[in-house]
């Protein structure tokens, strides 16, 4: 099986995509012949022509609006906003129009747009190319949102998501797009061919949208993460030396709250982990949800190991990112609590 | 820091209540008077049509010029017809929103010439993007009267199965797309429609219309951008019907320029028509549905019109303009324009047009009856309140299925 | 004292604050001759003139960016949005602007902008003049969040805002403009005149930001609420009988937590209770907060009152709306949990 | 849907890698020829200058027509001064962040006239909004260079305290505003700062810097049409550098029409000027300037120039455009225009020229030396980690503090 980075994983579910199916069409700010400032749609445009694989005006809002009006013409746009940082002007479109569209119409329309967008910090971007908006995103009814942590399943999941009717916002955790970065940076990088999910068939698969994994099972406590932080997660377990069950929740929405829920029953204890900022994060959302569910089982109060309520300073990228020892040191207090 | 010392520029106010009204600002030009470029003329001799006005009927109701589309007396009578069933639809539907059997209206009185020549000077299969004012678009195209008022009554063939006020329709089989409540957003996705139109190598195009407050939004620009980037086949109708809600055209940006002249700066043809005149809308629509067919991209109308009546049921416009304004708007009423000219052609009397009047009363009526029969708020079939958890998703997820369920228990159902 | 309704209220802040200090204007869609379409603004041109009451473009974006900007040089504007539906062409100059500011620039800049807005549903406005967005601003770092729920609040808290140096959002809850509802939508319409809080004084007072107030003393459950539902909690608590303790937030950013939790550790009982969508609202930090630092006073699991779902359905508001049942239903859950 | 089917129109691609540059599409009128409107001119009588290009140095080196600012030789000699130390400090900070001691850079190269003529035009109280590509503001108002490489250092003397990017600068009292990472956003809020500036009655004027990729974002009409509204005392420049990272110009929407020409449509006078003649760029700007300071509103100015090196050092060029395209870009380079032109004056030589460059480069170094002294990644002082939780709000809230201590605790502080 061939293997891939995140980054050869996105673009060949791209290039699956367009080669399938004559509605599927790439599009954002230095997407073609370029091909993309991280490189995600290196070499469609020679392949599929500046039809399919569009560069388009620097307007985040017009690339989003656009991509709807195509989407009511029965395309498939994939468009790429090129920093997570920057989706805000497409707030409106996206919010007001591609999320509410089927509803409003009573299903008479709708636009089957993915916005795939690099999210997450560690790569000395400072506050503006390295926030993790994806909380946000999760609160408005109407779009599901997908975030992956490993080249196979980004492949996977973005297939689902072009495939899907639904509109799909699709966070690509870029400090992982060239391998799986587990929260220590002193350590030399380690590339993706060294983790089994760098194994990526070159062909069309797809993993479901909506359905999380459980990446490390375990007894004494339940960690929820996704993207950048399940590997992160692993690492903190391992200092932690616990007996811990990771979740890779894969699709934040709609959420898998069966695995996870079922996991917290059976540990008792729950440790949630997002690069995001802390406050009304989705972690909020995570702890709310497994306390309503778990409160007869929980064995001490659920632990949020998070961004800090700042935005991601330039400078202290590592004391910023919620990395092993705070997880680690979460972990200890949910399992000493009594 | 009192008013006095200020230097900043507040656009001058318009009439005010109490005040006599005021179009001196109001640039027209002569019937017949502005020239009609060939749709491949370059843009610079375009360009003289963003600050004039195409018009095509002049004062005694004869058309005249270049701009003249020289339409049968037939089509005109048709046009007429949809007019005057816009006009009195919207009167019979304010009156029923006054009467509480619906919860908001909002008319489109004194613009139906720019739906009903729009949409007529189109392709049926060509794709419309509203705003919320163009509700001759849909009796040009022959939408039921009784799927109109099913959607402002929320009822049981509603086809927004009561999620949106009155007004937001939407057509899918008639290439009407669905009215936001959020201003101008329909703008850029018309022009994403006719890039994908032009993609597919498809023959239609795309057409959209805001009003000239909506212009200042983002949308617009995007809009423009896009547009004359790809040279998409759409046109962009703005409807400059000189207010957005109590604020004038001016504070949209319109007292040192026009609206049309927004267009030759992104490298659009721009193109000021006067919107109470039948042809003159027709003839513009029709020959930037042309250019747009050819491949020769997009075009801005601004179609100079006059809001007739209140914003909305929720507004009272005696509040911030003067009651006599509409009567002293220069360009006039489009259906009395265009009967004036059906007359001068012997095509038209007063007696055909009270017959006229007449019949599409009693239709109207006929048809609110109908659409009561699928329920009204007092009594009739409702919707089943179960409904408003669909479509949220193409398929319900089971967080939605769960609420839903705690719904129907709480409903006892 | 002067009686007032929310709106007169908060035209009675503006006024005061006009009055006082040149350096605030007042800016927005209609707000200037017209006086606002909820009225908000009545007078104060006449008053002040339309350099200080100024007319706007309909153009949020534009509204912030230029409120922003003139913050920066030195005035204090107070804008308006129509509705809360409509601030997302406004987003990303709040997020990555307003928000920022003093942040990046280390303290050398910002803007001391307050944006109004009214919010909430239950006026038949449908999906785009009904919603609650408060959920996703109280995620953004650097600016604070207030909403109020009675016309002494809302003067004394918009006064507060205007007069803080940080940006703040306000949110104005619409349905209880002219009257304290209290989500029993057949009964005739009660005046603000018929409340405590309908008194407010006709000069310059203020309520602090980030300080809840506990609305009614009680022993056996918490009730954390805000806005409109502030109101309704109260006839919830009526009807399901209970000696609850209801809490109103008043500022959501920051967060007085030390009220709720002192509560809730106390009662070892928590219902929170939102108008906005349930996935990733307010409701999910709140139960976070509340889970973490009352985890061992807890006697049940916490439960979220809030809007479904779905977008606000202009047919279906009361059966949208989080009313007095529902609230009844929950706090008798959480009272007959064990 | 084979490409070939297709109808949508892809503006032509520029000169990519292997093919020889091709800058045919740029329109440029000869030195001199371009008349000067009084700035009290009607808006008409402007128009054309969006679509010619002002210039005053001819290719011989000679100032020339009507726009020619007749400056001193000191001024010149100034305005080179500036605009060789942005240069020179530009690369000696390239090669620095080669070196891997600051984490980022992005030059000005090839477009020191727009900012060094710029800020001179203006007055020391004006208020800049810069993008990221104004350097040559901070050097030309005389911010020290250490201040700008601690910036660029994230170190203790860090005006941002470590939370921006390099380059992101800002200055209080030098009347700079902070540079955002999210383009466009400075346009519409200089626009409200200089709307201020009127409100409050100061006779002090606004002036933003924008690229032309950028001007695809909302935030460009949104200053356009708050600009146009208010009549506010502001100058919105798009500096045109024919590229958007990989993207040409015509994507952003360059093809039809140039970016000055989008002022008059919304009443904004658009200037179309030779970004790489210092005195052209000062002549304007002056001229721009003297229309706000008078209360004649808004001016946009299209500064056409190039982007002579990469993006910012994330960036390869080579990738997307032919390696020789920059010699063969037919303005030239700003510097040596105007070196020429002070030799042709008898007021420059070569050996000056030497002796700057020297006392300049050796003036960065030892401003490096310094800077270096407050810190860089592996040697010196280094700011408090702490810090990273201040001024969020003005004052601290207590969930921020108890995250402080919490880190606090983890570092073992
Ligand atoms: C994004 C947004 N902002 C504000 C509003 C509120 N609003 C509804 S209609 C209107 C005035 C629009 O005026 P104009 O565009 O001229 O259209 P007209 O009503 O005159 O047809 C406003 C401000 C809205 N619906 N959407
Ligand atoms: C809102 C936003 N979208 C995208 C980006 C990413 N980005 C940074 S610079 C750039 C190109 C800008 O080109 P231009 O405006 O022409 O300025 P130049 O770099 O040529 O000076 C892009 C797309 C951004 N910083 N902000
Ligand atoms: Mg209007
Ligand atoms: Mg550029």
């Amino acid at each position: 099986m061939p293997q891939m980075n995140l980054v050869q994983a996105v673009n060949s579910a791209l290039d699956v995509m367009l080669g399938r199916d004559p509605s599927v069409v790439v599009m954002g700010e230095d997407v073609g012949y370029f091909g993309g400032v991280f490189r995600c749609t290196e070499g469609l445009q020679r392949k599929y022509g500046e039809h399919r694989v569009i560069d388009t005006p620097i307007a985040e809002g017009g690339i989003v609006a656009a991509a709807i009006g195509m989407g009511v013409n029965g395309l498939r746009p994939v468009a790429e906003i090129q920093f997570a940082d920057y989706v805000y002007p497409a707030f409106d479109q996206i919010v007001s129009e591609l999320a509410r569209l089927r509803y409003r119409t009573a299903g008479e329309f709708s636009a089957a747009v993915t916005v795939r967008m690099p999210c997450g910090g560690g790569i000395r971007g400072g506050q503006t190319h390295s926030q993790s908006p994806e909380g946000i995103f999760t609160h408005v009814c109407g779009i599901k949102v997908v975030m992956p942590s490993n080249p196979y399943d980004a492949k996977g999941l973005l297939v689902s998501s072009i495939e899907d009717d639904d509109p799909v916002i699709f966070f690509e955790p870029k400090r992982i797009y060239n391998g799986p970065f587990d929260g220590d940076w002193h350590k030399p990088a380690v590339p993706w061919s060294t983790h089994s999910k760098g194994d990526v068939p070159a062909g069309h698969y797809t993993v479901p949208l909506c359905r999380a994994e459980i990446v490390r099972t375990g007894a004494d406590v339940t960690i929820l993460a996704y993207g950048t932080m399940v590997h992160v997660a692993e690492a903190a377990v391992r200092l932690a030396g616990v007996d811990a069950e990771i979740i890779d929740l894969r699709t934040l929405v709609p959420l898998d709250t069966d695995t996870m829920c079922s996991s917290v029953c059976k540990t008792g204890r729950c440790v949630i982990v997002h690069e995001a900022t802390r406050f009304s994060g989705f972690g909020a959302e995570l702890s709310a949800t497994v306390q309503e569910e778990c409160f007869w089982h929980l064995l001490a109060p659920i632990q949020r190991v998070t961004g800090w309520d700042t935005p991601y300073p330039h400078a202290f990228e590592w004391e910023y990112f919620p990395g092993p020892a705070r997880i680690a040191a979460a972990i200890k207090t949910v399992m000493e609590a009594s | 820091m009192a008013a006095h010392e200020s230097r900043l520029h507040i656009p001058p106010s318009p009439a005010r209540p109490g005040e006599p009204p005021d179009f001196s600002y109001l640039k027209t030009s002569p019937a017949g008077s502005v020239p009609r470029p060939e749709i491949t003329a370059p843009l610079v001799t375009i360009e003289p049509l963003a600050s004039e006005m195409v018009r095509v009927l002049d004062d005694a109701g004869t058309a005249i010029g270049p701009w003249n589309p020289h339409l049968d007396p037939e089509d005109l009578q048709v046009g007429l017809r949809h007019m005057v069933l816009t006009r009195r639809f919207d009167d019979r539907m304010l009156r029923i929103q006054r009467q509480g059997r619906i919860t908001f209206y909002l008319k489109s009185s004194g613009e139906e010439a720019v739906s009903v020549a729009g949409a007529m000077a189109l392709r049926p299969d060509d794709m419309l993007f509203p705003s919320y004012r163009n509700q001759g678009l849909y009796i040009a195209r022959g939408r039921s009267l009784v799927d109109l008022m099913c959607q402002c009554l929320s009822n049981t063939r509603d086809m927004c199965k009561g999620r949106q006020m009155p007004v937001l329709y939407h057509w899918g089989s008639g290439n009407i797309f669905s009215i936001s409540g959020n201003l101008a957003t329909q703008f850029p996705q018309a022009v994403g429609w006719a890039m994908a139109a032009a993609l597919k190598g498809e023959d239609r195009l795309a057409s959209s219309w805001i009003g000239e407050g909506a212009t200042a939004e983002a949308d617009f620009h995007h809009a423009l951008t896009f547009a004359a980037v790809y040279q998409a086949p759409v046109i962009l109708n703005v409807v400059n019907n000189q207010w957005a809600i109590s604020t004038s055209q001016k504070i949209a940006g319109g007292e040192l320029s026009t609206f049309a002249a927004r267009g030759p700066g992104y490298g659009i043809p721009g193109i000021r028509v006067d919107g109470n005149d039948f042809l003159a809308v027709y003839a513009v629509m029709q020959w930037a549905a042309e250019r747009a067919r050819r491949g020769n991209g997009p075009t801005l109308i601004e179609h100079v019109t006059y809001r007739a009546s209140a914003h909305s049921t929720s507004d009272d416009p005696s509040r911030y303009r003067p009651q006599e304004e509409g009567r002293a708007w220069p360009l006039g009423d489009p259906i009395a324009r265009l009967e004036r000219h059906l007359e001068v052609l012997g095509a038209w009397s007063a007696d055909r047009q009270d017959r006229l009047e007449k019949e599409l009363d009693a239709h109207i009526v006929e048809c609110w009856r109908e659409a009561a029969t699928y329920g009204t708020p007092s009594e009739g079939p409702s919707l089943d309140p179960m409904t408003l958890f669909e479509d949220v998703f193409k398929e319900m997820p089971k967080s939605l299925a769960r609420q839903r369920d705690e719904l129907k228990a709480l409903l006892g159902g």
